[in-house]
């Protein structure tokens, strides 16, 4: 017999305002198996995780439903507690009484009954919840560092360092990043190259890494501590084994005028060559796109002046294959470009550059060396205006967030210019000044007050060339919003820092999740910040967000020790999630196909409907019964009373996976959107795992609508299962409706976890929908129907 | 019933009706062979006029009426952690009269009370039987899968029928009632009915061959038991499906099932796989022929010996409803003539 | 396709050859314009600044006006009209009981299946415009798409709201050669129209003054306010800059008409203040005197 | 039919099979399934247009199988329900021989290829009156359509006939025999009964080789078959595939396109 322990938390106010917790705890008191219901201030504190283990202990409970807030919050915690109290962790569940409830009901009877309802069903869960032991997974102890940046080498040299191999991969011809471009570092102004080089050949000569620049990946399969990755190695064009890195070659190269990725566009490079001379590796790259011989089929002086005969024009791509336990994602970002700032003339006309070009000129390795000169016609600019928050902070150019870095890197231009043109004119254009950090606001301060930097505090309207000039037309809020207009020889925008093109795409080959600027996103903003949800995968550096340099440092060294636990042991231990019922388990799951050819294999079909899991399923674990399925019929009855209800509320259950739905209506609660109470959540760890069945299941059990929601295309944690399901929903729609039952009442969606406005607008459409529809009686009353 | 006198009447069409309109009057609910899309089957009716008496057989037998497919044998509702049990009411049964059964149907019911009532009576099926009269209709036509007269009974057989009618054309139908609960279903409607005067039924009666001497199956059976090339050959093209026992209308084999606080009880069928798979996963009936083997002991040896009755009473009806023509006469006369 | 014509005050007065030039136009593309029944006053610009309900009120009831007559959009050439009919049903749609309530005023219901275009979208959507070309409008010219056409963004989402492009594409169509220049979208001062001219006169010739100053030989507009501002109020402009500035301003509609090959006066050419000098020589246009003669 | 006979015979006496399962004459001008393993008894064979059952059934038998090599007479069906087995792993190269029937001609199909193309050459749509079946029950509203259904399942017995009689339907261990917990109910009520008949078809959507049998099979007459016509019809137009076409590749539903429709979903 099941003693089942229910502990309502009041989360200070956060429940307790909308839900009356008092009741719940009494009315859950007489579910049938629980031995023991209370309700706590905070349960999360000490004392609330004290009263749990006690509990236990004095109650003898062998299972405990937390009713709190999201699982994806503190489900770690209680299971902890309850294993510290001698229950097997996984015989405690949360109700998630807080982000899919008390935030986003209304006060009152419906809103508690609602939450009563979540307790009911996750104590039927509990009830048939079996002890799970973690699962020992045999750690391959090497990293795969993904980014060549200044977050990537450091957590290539802190992992190194800790004793464990890295494979470093970073795409373009050298290590280095972002960073290497930069002149000098605020707010100290100490030259960047001077810090960073040191460290890139610290990485070349490491014994324990191996680093793989020009370089991508190609694929990733497996989960934590037994991932295989395929890495792209694209053609140089030459044996880097023979190569001495001695330049002949780029002096000689006839193809000398192709703008210079590294120079930002402003310097010139050959089309064999190194991005900047410190490069590591220090071999050179042929860019086939500009290449004479590639393109005409002549040339080749590169292959004769080259002393070690190195050039190889007939290269092809390499794949290289990896065993690695644990990947850290350190991708970088990038800053807005192109047509973006049309008002601004940015692209438009020369003198009008972005901040990391302003970096190349202020830099002594740039094309002007160091010098600041503008681009149309090297004159040393006497005004030069600074245009921070240009995108940034910006919702009408669709990016809201503060890119963060900006306030500080241009205050640092500012005074720059003033350091190497004493007589010029610096104008700073700002929103706010944002310099929190450890010596920020005083960097700043200086610029203003010391170099006599210009600050204005408005927005530019429009910046436009005139007679040879620029004319930067803007606004002085401070000094009676008066219209502005300034001529400059030179104008820096600040512009937004927005995520790498490639952000998405690897985010799909990773299977991790990101926001809707493509920025990759953490397991937890607080908790867990440098982890993804996929286990093993670790972010570092500004592909989570736009990040300074001591901030990326901080992250990766962070990293190293998230990594080193898992990977000091010989095994790691992984949470025996369940993920597939035993039976389906056979040796088809491995292929994608069931086993040939005899005996049958058990439930070939229902697999063909049910498709095989992804093989690729990072967190795929070994198999247990589902739970879901199991907790269904426990359900259903309490909403047959409630359904006797003189006026029509619809009953709507939402079957959501847990990557991307749950979390998006976790972000509706979060948000304290308000939707309709009468849907009840039901979690799945994918779309691809929710029978068709289930939804028969629903309304059978009372239901009157249904919601199908899970990860968008592409973003599915196990890779395919929101395609497979997708297909099985288009059939199971043209059965449903050829058996006469009326498909608007299941709706299907896909809601991303930053999707929160769009969860609680589904679910006050369907809501609307199925009651225009009214009780699906007709089904309901198959109920007990044909028995004699 | 020996010291009762045959007693033996004729009622006519319009007759009949009447006698239906007392039956339902005195709140009895009428089951006979009724045309629904392109099958006959027993099912409720208020007059002849909706019988359909064409076919030589319905489809489905008239054994739903004591035992249907899905029955609840009683319900344990749970509240607030309390379970209640509850019987079943049987005196809310509602009295039934099956009409139009065969008498091979009517046979039936003696095999099916045998097991029901073997070591101990089963309350619900017996009040149900209590509940029950029936009024057969004897055979004036057979088809290539009836035999009946090869187990002992005939188109014309009493055995199980309260009362008996013949069909003895224009309207007119000879009835025979056998027994006190046939009485009693035609008491206070004496004067529906006209003296016999002597017709008889005989000339009317189809002719039912008989196909094999039953007296040689139940040794053949027992001497082939452990012939499995025999079972092989003779099962071949049995897929194993359940539609034979469950038009069947001696087969009794059930299956006990909980759901939502009632406990049910719902045909199985020996057929399948999984009825005799064990807990431990063995299986003691692993193949088809092993289990088409048990079929024909079950009904022509194991119940003879246990239950002094034949399982089967040759309506054929497992032969014209097998997908794969598996025809159950053929398969007795090869045990009948088998030489093992 | 059914679209309607909503004319407002303007083009029936101050800019009748805007209605004239798009109706000659209509014709040699085949289609027809009927106007909007029983038409009202948009409410610009003084509703807006009064009343709320007003400012939607009377938009509303020419929009369901157009769509009870079975308009799937109505052209509203005037960009005053095209915004203030444009957020009414912007507004209207969004909120259910604010159109339900602004029905109500006006006794009519709007439902949003009549939409709204402006003058470029609707040429724009012209298939194979290039081909009725006669005589190319071989002109370096300054397209001005003055404040309303492409604010607010969110609201008329059509075309980039600081840097348009769509006006200067289909110059470039008719042969024209649009400049690069800065005050696409700077104001004219047309709020100021009557109240404060010397305004009206500052900002309309910093407007000439750019485009003057990059080449451009005409101004092209969309928009009656703007022409007003840069053709009518010409001398005020002059007076305060000291200079005589002749390039003159023409409607899209007139541009297209002359590159159709019809004749300047069915274009109302001649209505206007600054005369344009290179329209076909055949037919001169008499400039100010014809305007006043009108 | 005499082709088929002296082919039987002779691949009887040659020993290149062990048994041929082809039809015989049976009871009410049916014919039934028969198993010749002696050329001298080849001359049972018969083949009419009462030969409708799919004979491809039999593979998934072990007491068959045991027999040793087949040759199959096969319909159209029987030879598109070879192709989707061999692409489920179930029949290996080699391991049968159809002998393909239609009208006087038998024509042998060793090898999964030549099966292939011989149901390419003689592929086509489904037949006028075929089609109007299906459109006659799509014609009717919602509420007629479910009604329909609700009276047509409340006649099944749940004798799995039509699973024992299906090709496809070959798992040792049925979703519907998975009892912890009972995913399926067991009992014959209407609530079974409809999920029952769900999860038939869905299971065979994508896989359906569209013989019929599972209908023909029904003891009560339910048109089974219309469910998985309806789905075969989805599949393909939604899907553009058709099972039981190659003896490789994915079911339609074990596999996906990055861009497949979803219009429907919100």
């Amino acid at each position: 017999m099941a003693r089942i322990g229910v502990f309502i938390c009041h989360c200070g106010e956060n429940i307790s305002a909308t839900v009356d917790v008092v009741k719940v705890a009494a009315e859950a008191a007489r579910i049938p198996g629980v031995a023991h219901s209370v309700e706590y201030k905070y349960m999360c504190s000490d004392p609330g995780q004290q009263l749990v283990k006690n509990a236990i202990k004095e109650k003898n409970l062998t299972g405990v439903v937390v009713a709190a807030c999201s699982p994806r919050m503190h489900e770690p915690t209680f299971r902890r507690a309850c294993a510290e109290a001698g229950l097997n962790p996984f015989l405690c569940e949360m109700a998630n009484i807080r982000e899919h409830c008390s935030w986003v009901h209304e006060k009152g009877e419906a809103t508690t009954q609602k939450a009563l309802d979540i307790v009911r069903t996750l104590v039927a869960k509990v009830k048939k919840n079996k002890a799970l032991e973690p699962i020992k997974v045999p750690v391959t102890k090497t990293a795969l560092v993904l980014g060549g940046g200044i977050a990537g080498i450091q957590a290539a040299l802190d992992i190194a360092n800790s004793g464990h191999k890295v494979i470093l991969v970073e795409q373009a011809p050298s290590i280095g990043g972002h960073m290497s471009q930069l002149s000098e570092t605020f707010p100290t102004l100490d030259c960047s190259q001077c810090i960073l080089t040191p460290r890139m050949v610290e990485v070349a000569q490491h014994p324990n890494i191996t680093l793989h620049s020009y370089s991508e990946l190609e694929s990733l399969d497996g989960f934590i501590g037994n991932f295989k990755a395929r890495i792209r190695r694209k053609a140089r064009g030459l044996d880097e084994k023979l190569c001495t890195g001695c330049g002949l070659c780029m002096q000689k190269c006839p193809t000398r005028k192709i703008p210079s990725e590294f120079d930002a566009g402003l310097g010139l490079r050959p089309a064999i060559y190194v991005p900047f001379p410190q490069a590591v590796p220090n071999k050179p790259v042929i860019d086939r796109e500009h290449c004479t011989y590639y393109r005409t089929g002549k040339c080749r002086l590169c292959e004769k002046v080259c002393p070690t005969q190195a050039i190889r024009f007939g290269q092809e791509d390499e794949i290289v294959e990896a065993e690695v336990g644990a990947v850290v994602v350190a991708t970088g970002f990038d800053i807005k470009h192109g047509d973006f700032f049309p008002e601004y003339g940015y692209g438009k006309h020369q003198d009008v550059i972005d901040g990391l070009q302003f970096e190349r000129l202020a830099s002594a390795s740039g094309p002007t060396l160091g010098e600041i000169r503008r681009p149309s016609d090297g004159k040393v600019p006497e005004t030069v205006v600074f245009i921070a928050c240009a995108g940034s902070r910006d919702p009408a150019k669709g990016i809201e967030y503060c890119s963060k870095i900006c306030c500080m890197y241009t205050a640092k231009h500012a005074m720059l210019y003033r350091h190497k043109v004493h007589h010029g004119k610096p104008y700073v254009f700002y929103m706010d000044i944002r310099a929190g950090g450890k010596m920020y606001e005083e960097f700043v301060r200086r610029a203003m007050e010391e170099d006599g930097v210009q600050y204005v505090r408005g927005r530019v309207s429009r910046v436009y060339e005139r007679n040879g000039r620029l004319v930067v037309k803007g606004v002085d809020t401070l000094l009676g919003a008066r219209p502005l207009e300034i001529e400059a020889d030179l104008v820096v925008l600040a512009t937004a820092g927005v995520a790498n093109a490639g952000a998405e795409e690897l985010a799909q080959k990773l299977h991790v999740s990101y926001d809707a600027h493509k920025f990759y996103a953490e397991a937890h903003p607080k908790l867990r910040p440098v982890e993804t949800n996929t286990a093993g995968i670790f972010l570092a550096g500004a592909c989570q967000a736009p990040k300074d340099i001591p901030e990326s440092v901080a992250q990766s060294t962070a990293r190293r020790r998230r990594f080193i636990l898992p990977a000091s042991a010989a095994s790691s231990a992984r949470a025996p999630a369940p993920t597939r019922p035993s039976r389906r388990r056979s040796s088809a799951a491995a292929t994608g196909r069931w086993s040939r050819p005899w005996p049958r294999s058990t439930r070939a079909c229902a697999r063909a409907a049910a498709p095989a899991w992804p093989s690729a399923a990072p967190n795929r674990s070994t198999s247990r019964a589902s739970p879901t399925r199991r907790s269904m019929p426990r359900f259903w009855p309490c909403w047959n009373e409630v359904n006797a209800m003189a006026d029509f509320n619809p009953k709507i259950v939402a079957f959501v996976c847990n990557w991307c739905t749950y979390a998006g209506a976790d972000l509706t609660g979060t948000s304290r959107m308000k939707y309709a109470p009468q849907v009840s959540i039901v979690r799945f760890p994918c779309t691809g795992r929710i029978d068709f069945m289930l939804l028969l299941k629903a309304f059978a059990g009372g239901a009157d609508g249904i919601i199908v929601s899970g990860c968008h295309p592409n973003d599915c944690h196990y890779s395919s299962g929101n395609f497979h399901a997708r297909r099985r929903w288009v059939v199971f729609r043209g059965l449903m409706d050829f058996l006469g039952i009326d498909v608007r009442r299941v709706q299907f969606s896909w809601v991303s976890a930053a999707e929160g406005a769009k969860w609680a607008q589904l679910v006050n459409e369907t809501t609307d929908r199925i009651r225009r529809l009214g009780p699906f009686a007709d089904y309901q009353r198959l109920r007990g129907q044909g028995v004699g | 019933m020996n010291s009762m006198e045959k007693d033996t009447r004729l009622i006519g069409r319009e007759a009949l009706a009447k006698l239906f309109a007392q039956w339902l009057g005195e709140g009895r609910r009428i089951l006979a062979p009724k045309q629904s899309n392109d099958k006959v089957d027993f099912a409720e009716v208020e007059t002849p006029g909706e019988v359909s008496l064409d076919p030589v057989q319905t489809g489905q037998s008239p054994k739903g009426a004591l035992f249907p497919r899905v029955e609840e044998l009683f319900s344990f509702p749970s509240r607030d952690g309390r379970v209640e049990l509850r019987e079943r009411d049987l005196a809310a049964l509602k009295p039934t009269v099956v009409f139009g059964l065969r008498p091979c149907d009517a046979a039936a019911l003696a095999a099916l009370a045998a097991i029901f009532n073997w070591d101990s009576a089963d309350a619900l099926f017996s009040a149900r039987l209590a509940a029950l009269t029936t009024v057969g209709v004897a055979c004036n036509r057979c088809d290539e899968y009836c035999f009946c007269t090869s187990l002992g009974g005939g188109p014309g057989a009493t055995t199980g029928s309260d009362i008996l009618l013949t069909d003895m054309g224009g309207g007119e139908y000879l009835a025979e009632v056998i027994s006190e609960k046939g009485r009693q279903a035609i008491q206070g409607a004496g004067t529906l009915f006209q003296p016999a005067l002597g017709k008889d039924k005989e000339s009317r009666l189809a002719r039912v061959e008989k196909a094999f001497d039953l007296d040689k199956v139940k040794p053949a059976l027992e001497a082939l038991f452990d012939d499995e090339a025999f079972w092989v050959e003779q099962s071949l093209r049995c897929l194993g499906c359940g539609a034979c026992a469950y038009v069947c209308p001696t087969c009794a084999c059930f299956d006990i099932q909980d759901e939502n606080g009632r406990r049910l009880r719902c045909w199985d069928s020996c057929g399948f796989g999984l009825f005799t798979l064990h807990t431990s996963g063995h299986n003691p009936r692993p193949l088809q022929s092993q289990r088409w083997r048990q079929r024909l002991m079950h009904k022509f040896s194991y119940m003879p010996e246990r239950q002094s009755v034949l399982g089967c009473v040759g309506c054929g009806r497992c032969s014209r409803a097998c997908p794969v023509d598996m025809n159950i006469l053929e398969h007795l006369r090869a045990v009948a003539e088998a030489k093992p | 396709m059914k679209t309607g014509f909503y004319p407002g005050c303007s083009m029936k007065g101050s800019a009748r050859e805007y209605s004239e030039s798009l109706l000659a136009v209509a014709r040699v593309l085949g289609r027809e314009l009927p106007e909007v029944p029983d038409w009202n006053c948009c409410g610009a610009t003084a509703a807006h600044n009064l009343d709320h309900d007003l400012a939607l009120a009377l938009p509303a009831r020419i929009l369901a006006a157009a769509e009870k007559k079975g308009m799937d959009e109505v052209l509203v050439p005037c960009a005053a009209c095209y915004s203030r009919l444009k957020v009414t049903r912007h507004e209207l749609l969004e909120d259910e009981k604010l159109r339900q309530r602004i029905s109500g005023l006006v006794e009519a219901d709007y439902r949003g299946s009549a939409k709204v275009v402006n003058i470029i979208e609707w040429l724009a959507a012209v298939p194979d415009l290039e081909k009725l070309v006669k005589k190319p409008f071989q002109r370096k010219v300054a397209c001005y798409y003055g404040c309303l056409l492409v604010r607010p963004a969110g609201i008329v989402e059509f075309d980039r709201p600081e840097e348009p492009q769509s006006m200067d594409l289909l110059m470039a169509k008719l042969g024209a050669k649009p400049i690069d220049w800065a005050f696409k979208t700077e104001c004219c001062g047309a709020g100021f129209s009557v109240s404060r001219t010397d305004l009206v006169a500052k900002l309309s010739g910093l407007i000439l003054e750019d485009a003057v100053s990059r080449g451009a030989e005409a101004v092209i507009v969309a928009c009656p306010m703007c022409h007003l501002n840069l053709d009518l109020r010409r001398p005020n402009i002059e007076k305060r800059a000291g200079k005589k500035y002749d390039i003159p301003v023409i409607y899209i509609t007139q541009v297209l008409g002359l590159a159709m090959g019809l004749p300047p006066k069915k274009l109302g050419l001649q209505r206007h203040k600054v005369a344009v000098k290179f329209a076909p020589a055949e037919s001169p246009v008499p400039g100010v005197s014809a305007k006043r003669g009108a | 039919m005499q082709a088929l006979r002296s082919k039987a015979r002779e691949l009887l006496a040659t020993k290149t099979v062990q048994v041929i399962i082809g039809y015989a004459s049976g009871g009410g001008g049916r014919a039934r399934a028969v198993f010749v393993r002696e050329a001298a008894k080849a001359d049972a064979l018969v083949f009419d247009d009462s030969c409708q059952q799919n004979l491809a059934v039999y593979f998934s038998k072990p007491e068959v199988r045991k027999l040793g090599k087949a040759a199959l007479v096969a319909t159209p069906a029987a030879l598109r329900a070879i192709l989707q087995l061999a692409a489920e792993n179930q029949i290996a190269e080699g391991e049968l021989l159809a002998l393909a029937v239609g009208g006087d001609d038998v024509v042998p199909l060793a090898t999964f290829a030549a099966i292939e193309a011989h149901v390419a050459a003689r592929d086509g749509d489904w037949s006028a009156a075929e089609k109007e079946e299906l459109q006659k029950y799509e014609a009717m509203g919602l509420e007629e359509r479910r009604r329909f259904w609700e009276e047509q399942f409340s006649r099944c017995l749940k004798c799995y006939a039509c699973r024992a009689a299906c090709p496809l339907c070959y798992c040792t261990r049925c979703t519907v025999e998975c009892n912890q917990p009972q995913w399926i109910p067991v009992p014959a009520h209407d609530l079974g009964n409809l999920e029952w008949n769900v999860m038939r078809a869905m299971h065979l959507a994508g896989r359906c080789v569209d013989c019929g049998d599972c209908g023909r099979a029904c003891p009560v007459n339910i048109p089974l078959h219309l469910l998985n016509r309806r789905l075969i019809r989805e599949v393909f137009t939604v899907f553009g595939s058709r099972s039981g076409r190659s003896a490789k590749g994915d079911n339609a539903l074990s596999t996906f396109k990055p861009n497949d429709p979803e219009d429907f979903i919100q």
